[in-house]
This record gives C-alpha cells, structure tokens and sequence, in this order.
C-alpha cells in the first residue's frame, strides 16, 4: 500500500498537532542551549502549514511539500525555518508530480530532504543538530529499504532510529548554531531541532500505521 | 549611486539602531535598509523582510548585508537564492560585527567606494578601537 | 549571582535591542542593564544612563561593559571614575563587538562564570561564525 | 589687570553665545568627518551651561568651571562632553578657591586644561583634534608668559595660535575618535572639535579685551 497524498495531508496535520503539544517542551530543551523558542518557532510553522494546505486535498505530494517548505521559511523565524524550509522544499522536488509514493520514493523523498538540510546548514553529522536525528532515520530506511519490508515498517523504524539519534545528541558538544555558544556546556542537554525532527518523521510512522 | 545596506537582525530595535548609527555617518547618502525580527514581531528573522530590505537597497553599485548572529545566514542566503543571478552578484553577505561593521561600511559606501572596499572597510570593524589605544 | 552586563550605545534602540537579543540567552538570570543614548534622546551618550545603568547591574561578582563606538570608552571611563574604588574594580570595559560580544558574555555569565571569563567570552564575538564555516 | 570671577563668568557667556552662532558651522564641518552634531552638542552643552551659573556671581573661579565641567560632561552627550568635561573640571582643581588670576594662573589652568583632555581622549598633537587647536594656544600662552606681556596680549597671542593649530587640521589625518574612520578621507576638512576649541579661547581674549 503506497503513501498516498492524502496520507501526506494527514501526516502535515499529524505534525501540526503534535508539534503543538509539544511546544513547551521544545521550548524547555531550547531554554537549556538556546533561546527558548523553538517550540513556538515550530508551532508558528506548521500552524501556518495547516492553514496553507486546508484545501490541497488534490494537489499532488510535491506540490503540496514544496508549500510546506515556503510557508515554513517565511513564518517560524529561527534557523530552523531556513532548514526545515529547505528540508520540504527538497522533498517536494523529489516527488514532484507523485500523488503515490512507493519505498524508493520515500526514501528518496528523505534523501533529498536531509541533503537539504546538511546544504543549508553547511554541518553534518555529531554537531548536535536535527542532523543527528535525520541523518539514522534516512540510514536506517536504506536498510530497511535492502531488508525489503513494508512501508509501514519502514517507516516504523526510521523513526526509532531518529528517536535514538535524538538521545545521542544529549552526549554531543554543539558546534552549530546557538548552542554551540555553550561550548563544552552543552554537553548533557538534547539538542531541540533533533527533537522536533524526530517528532515529525514519527508523525509520519503513526499516520501510516494508523 | 552609493553601495547598499541590508542590516538583518533577531530584534526590530537593534536592526534600527544600527541603522540610525550608521545613518549619521553617511549622512542619508547611502541606503541602509533594514530587516529586523520576524513578520509577527517576535525576536527572529524573516525572509520576507529580508527581501524587502535587499530590495529597497538594491542598486548597480551593489550591496552588503550585514548580520547579528550566524543563524541569520541562511535566511540571508535563501533570501539571495531567490534574487534572479545578475542581482544575486552585486549582493555580498559580510562576515563583520554588525554595530562596528555597518558603522564603517556606511562611512566607505558614501564615499563612493565599491562593494569590495566597503565589504573590507566593514571587517575592519574587529579593530574599531575600544580603549585599547594605539 | 550572575556578572552583570551594561550596554553603552549612542542609540537607545540599539542598546535595549542587544539587550533583548542577548537577554534571550541568558534567561533572566543576568542582569542586562541599558544605556542608549543621550538624556533628550537624541544619538549620543549620556553618562548619567551609564551611572545608573552600572547601579543597576553592580553585583559581587562584577559588571562587563560593553561599547558600540571607540567614543563611548570616555563616558563609561568618567562614570566608572565617580564609583567609589571597590566598585570600580568590579568593573571591566570589553573591547568585543557589541552584538556577539553581548550575546557570547549573557550566555557565559548565565553559566556562573567570573567576570574575567565573561570577558574572555565576549572577545570571542570576534570570531562568532557568521557564514565563514569552520 | 587680573581675571576675576565675572570676567569668567563673561567669558562662559560669550562662548555659549558664540558656540551659538556657530552652532551651523561646527555642525557642518562635524558633516564632513563625524556624525554631524559637534554644533548642536556643544550648543546644547553651554546652553546648561549658562542655565547652572545663573546664579553663580559670588562663586570662586574653581567652583565656576568645575559646575561647567560636571554640566558639560552631563550634557553634550559626544565625546566632546568627556573631553571638554574634563577640560573645565582640571581647570577647576587648578583655579581653587580663587576669585582672581594672574598670568601664571591663567597659565596653569590652560595648562591643567589641556593636560586633562590628553589624558581623557589618550591622544596627542597632531591627531586632528581639539588638542592641535589647544596645544599650540597653550603654547603660546607659555611663550608670552616668558616675555611677559600683559594678560589681553596673551590671551590674543593664544587665540591666534589656537587659530592657526585649527587651520593646520586641514591637512592632518584623524587618527582619534570618528574621524578616524575616514582614514586619509579625512584630510582636506578642518577638525570640528579643533574649531570650537579655537572658538572658546577667543571668546577668553574678546572678553578680556573689552
Ligand atoms: N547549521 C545548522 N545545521 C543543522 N541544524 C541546525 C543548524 N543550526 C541550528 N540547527 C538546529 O536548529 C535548532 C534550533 O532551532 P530554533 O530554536 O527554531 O532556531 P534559533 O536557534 O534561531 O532560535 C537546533 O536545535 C538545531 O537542531
Ligand atoms: N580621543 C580624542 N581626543 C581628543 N579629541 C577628540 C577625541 N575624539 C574626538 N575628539 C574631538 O571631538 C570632536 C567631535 O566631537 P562631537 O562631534 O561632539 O562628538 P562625536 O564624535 O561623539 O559626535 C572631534 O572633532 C575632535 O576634535
Ligand atoms: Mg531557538
Ligand atoms: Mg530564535
Ligand atoms: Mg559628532
Ligand atoms: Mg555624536
């Protein structure tokens, strides 16, 4: 059973509102290594996401990606604006026209996404950033893509991986963005961004399971 | 026509601070637009003001935007990206303290320097003398 | 309690907008104390903000002043001269950029450091990563 | 003839009132190389100036210019404020308690004067500032003193070398305070602080000579 656009609208509204609940604590982590706003940067976001999307249902999933990837870039004002904007942006460009996603879709969809991601903040893995959430899940999908399982699947453990990637920043010395102004104090905190990230591709394994 | 200024900062106030800083040194010969906080008026940055303020300032002479913090890069560089390419080429994203280097840059733009000198005149704002007295 | 951190600026804007962008880092648990610009609120400086400004940001542990312009060092000089002698030494003027050295000195001093350390800190501003990837 | 405490009291008149008329001129050449407000800082500054000594007519000449410096340093908010601040206040402390001053003492307090603004701006001559209008004038004060010729003379010998030390600017590059930042485009324009120097020593001389 392939991701179908519709799945994707679900999933969009999926983040939203769990991304919503989680405001505080995204705010939380970001008060211990940051500024204290990405929880209301990401809610900001994906608010402006759902309304944007609210009549998208015949769009197709690249279309309606590339929306996301704008409306975030201009509404949540911190970097993750610039990197979740680029990180949509380039998944729609991976599935331009597609109103169906099958495994090698989705896994280049979040190809093409992290790639994004690494591009716009010029980092890569062990910096303590979404990076570090996104980087497994996208490795882990590969492998489940090899082991042949199903999509639900898949994703299933893609979003494990990034669950595991999230906690692995707690050990991390940031050495991007605002936390990397705490140097070695950074050190024992989870960074916010991974945290965000993997919410949004476990929103993506519930909405598919579901 | 002098070089522009794009001042792209997390807080409204501090962008128009620098901005009337350096202003007064330029003596409204150069255009300094600015980019402060987010559409909704929280401490952020947005892409829209962004290119707004590249926008205002733009001109055959070139610009160079000016930024508070590094994670203003990269609205600053998606920002650009969206410029066609003939316009993205006279833009330069300078690397200098915000408050010294605008400071500079505005004195070098008005007079009449190119983009590169006022980029240059801008890094100097690392040796701004504060005390240290040479 | 926290170094406390005093911002002197010719702008008022300029100087309540560091502290909020700064402030932000460091939680409230730094006192960030303003002064910007002059008595009428004009650009320029006034050493009657910059005296109560080190009042309100005088703590044990010591108060970092920072500067915009080379010309602001002889109002805070003047005011820290009118401090009596242990306060004064209490009281170290940065030569750091204003912005990053604000911002790296809130997120230092937020951490319980001494004053020698957040002033170490805001030197780094100089080399705050601001595009030029490390 | 000595300088009494209403000849200073004159002589502060005269300069607000000629700081006044100028307030244009020294607002247009600060246009040229500063920030374009030396005129309306120093106007603003003597304007408190002659508020606070109202009613100061039976002060010694001591407490007189150290009112003026406390107010100069409260009010003209550029660094002319500190400078001219310390200037008045040194020249306090050298002129305590007295209500009359004789060549020497006109001297020394031109001299403390001065001392007081190098120490305050860490400059010296030939950085195109008030000091290359003030280091010549007090120069001369020396040198007049020597021949000793009565005190107008000597005040009209310091106001013309104040004078030509302000011309002398011209050619100078700033190496101190805004200017500076010019660099060499700063030769070829006459020091704004340099001239309402010259400005206040020739309203000691027009004072004394009337
Ligand atoms: N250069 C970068 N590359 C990848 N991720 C980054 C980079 N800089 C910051 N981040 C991510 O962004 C998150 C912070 O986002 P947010 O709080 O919304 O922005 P800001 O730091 O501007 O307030 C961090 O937790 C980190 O995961
Ligand atoms: N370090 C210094 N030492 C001596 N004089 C100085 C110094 N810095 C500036 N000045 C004098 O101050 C004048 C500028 O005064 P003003 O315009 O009132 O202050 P600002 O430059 O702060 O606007 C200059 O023309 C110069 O003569
Ligand atoms: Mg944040
Ligand atoms: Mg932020
Ligand atoms: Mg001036
Ligand atoms: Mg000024």
């Amino acid at each position: 059973m392939p991701v179908t656009n519709e799945t994707i609208l679900q999933w969009l509204q999926r983040s939203a509102q769990v991304l919503h609940e989680n405001n505080a604590y995204l705010t939380e982590l970001d008060s211990a290594i940051g500024d204290a706003d990405h929880g209301s940067n990401m809610d900001r976001g994906f608010n402006a996401v759902i309304t944007k999307i609210a009549d998208m249902q015949e769009a197709d999933i690249g279309t309606l990606l590339k929306t996301v990837g704008t409306t975030l870039v201009s509404t949540v004002g911190g970097a993750s604006g610039p990197l979740y904007g680029t990180a949509f942006l380039r998944a729609g460009m991976a599935t331009t026209g597609k109103k169906a996603l099958e495994t090698a879709d989705i896994v280049a969809m979040f190809e093409a996404a992290v790639e994004g991601v690494k591009a716009r903040g010029k980092a890569q893995a062990g910096e303590k950033t979404m990076l570090d959430a996104l980087i497994p899940a996208i490795e882990a999908g590969k492998q489940a893509q090899l082991e042949q399982v199903d999509i639900p699947e898949l994703l299933k453990r893609m979003a494990a991986s990034a669950a595991s990637g999230m906690q692995s920043t707690i050990g991390l010395t940031a050495t991007k963005g605002r936390a990397s102004y705490l140097g070695e104090r950074s050190v024992g905190h989870q960074d916010p961004g991974a945290t965000s990230s993997w919410l949004i591709v476990q929103a993506l394994a519930d909405t598919v399971a579901s | 026509m002098a070089v522009g200024i794009v001042i792209v900062s997390h807080s409204a106030r501090l962008a128009e601070g620098v901005a009337e800083l350096a202003g007064q040194m330029s003596m409204g010969e150069v255009t300094i637009a600015v980019a402060g906080g987010t559409d909704d008026g929280s401490i952020g940055t947005s892409i829209d003001k962004v290119t707004a303020a590249l926008q205002k300032a733009a001109n055959p002479e070139g610009t160079l935007v000016l930024l508070d913090l590094g994670s203003a890069v990269m609205v600053a560089e998606m920002a650009l990206e969206m410029l066609d390419p003939q316009e993205r080429e006279r833009v330069l994203i300078s690397t200098a303290p915000l408050v010294e280097g605008a400071v500079l840059a505005a004195v070098e733009a008005s007079a009449g320097s190119t983009l590169q000198e006022v980029a240059e005149a801008a890094n100097n704002g690392h040796e701004m003398p504060k005390g240290k007295h040479r």
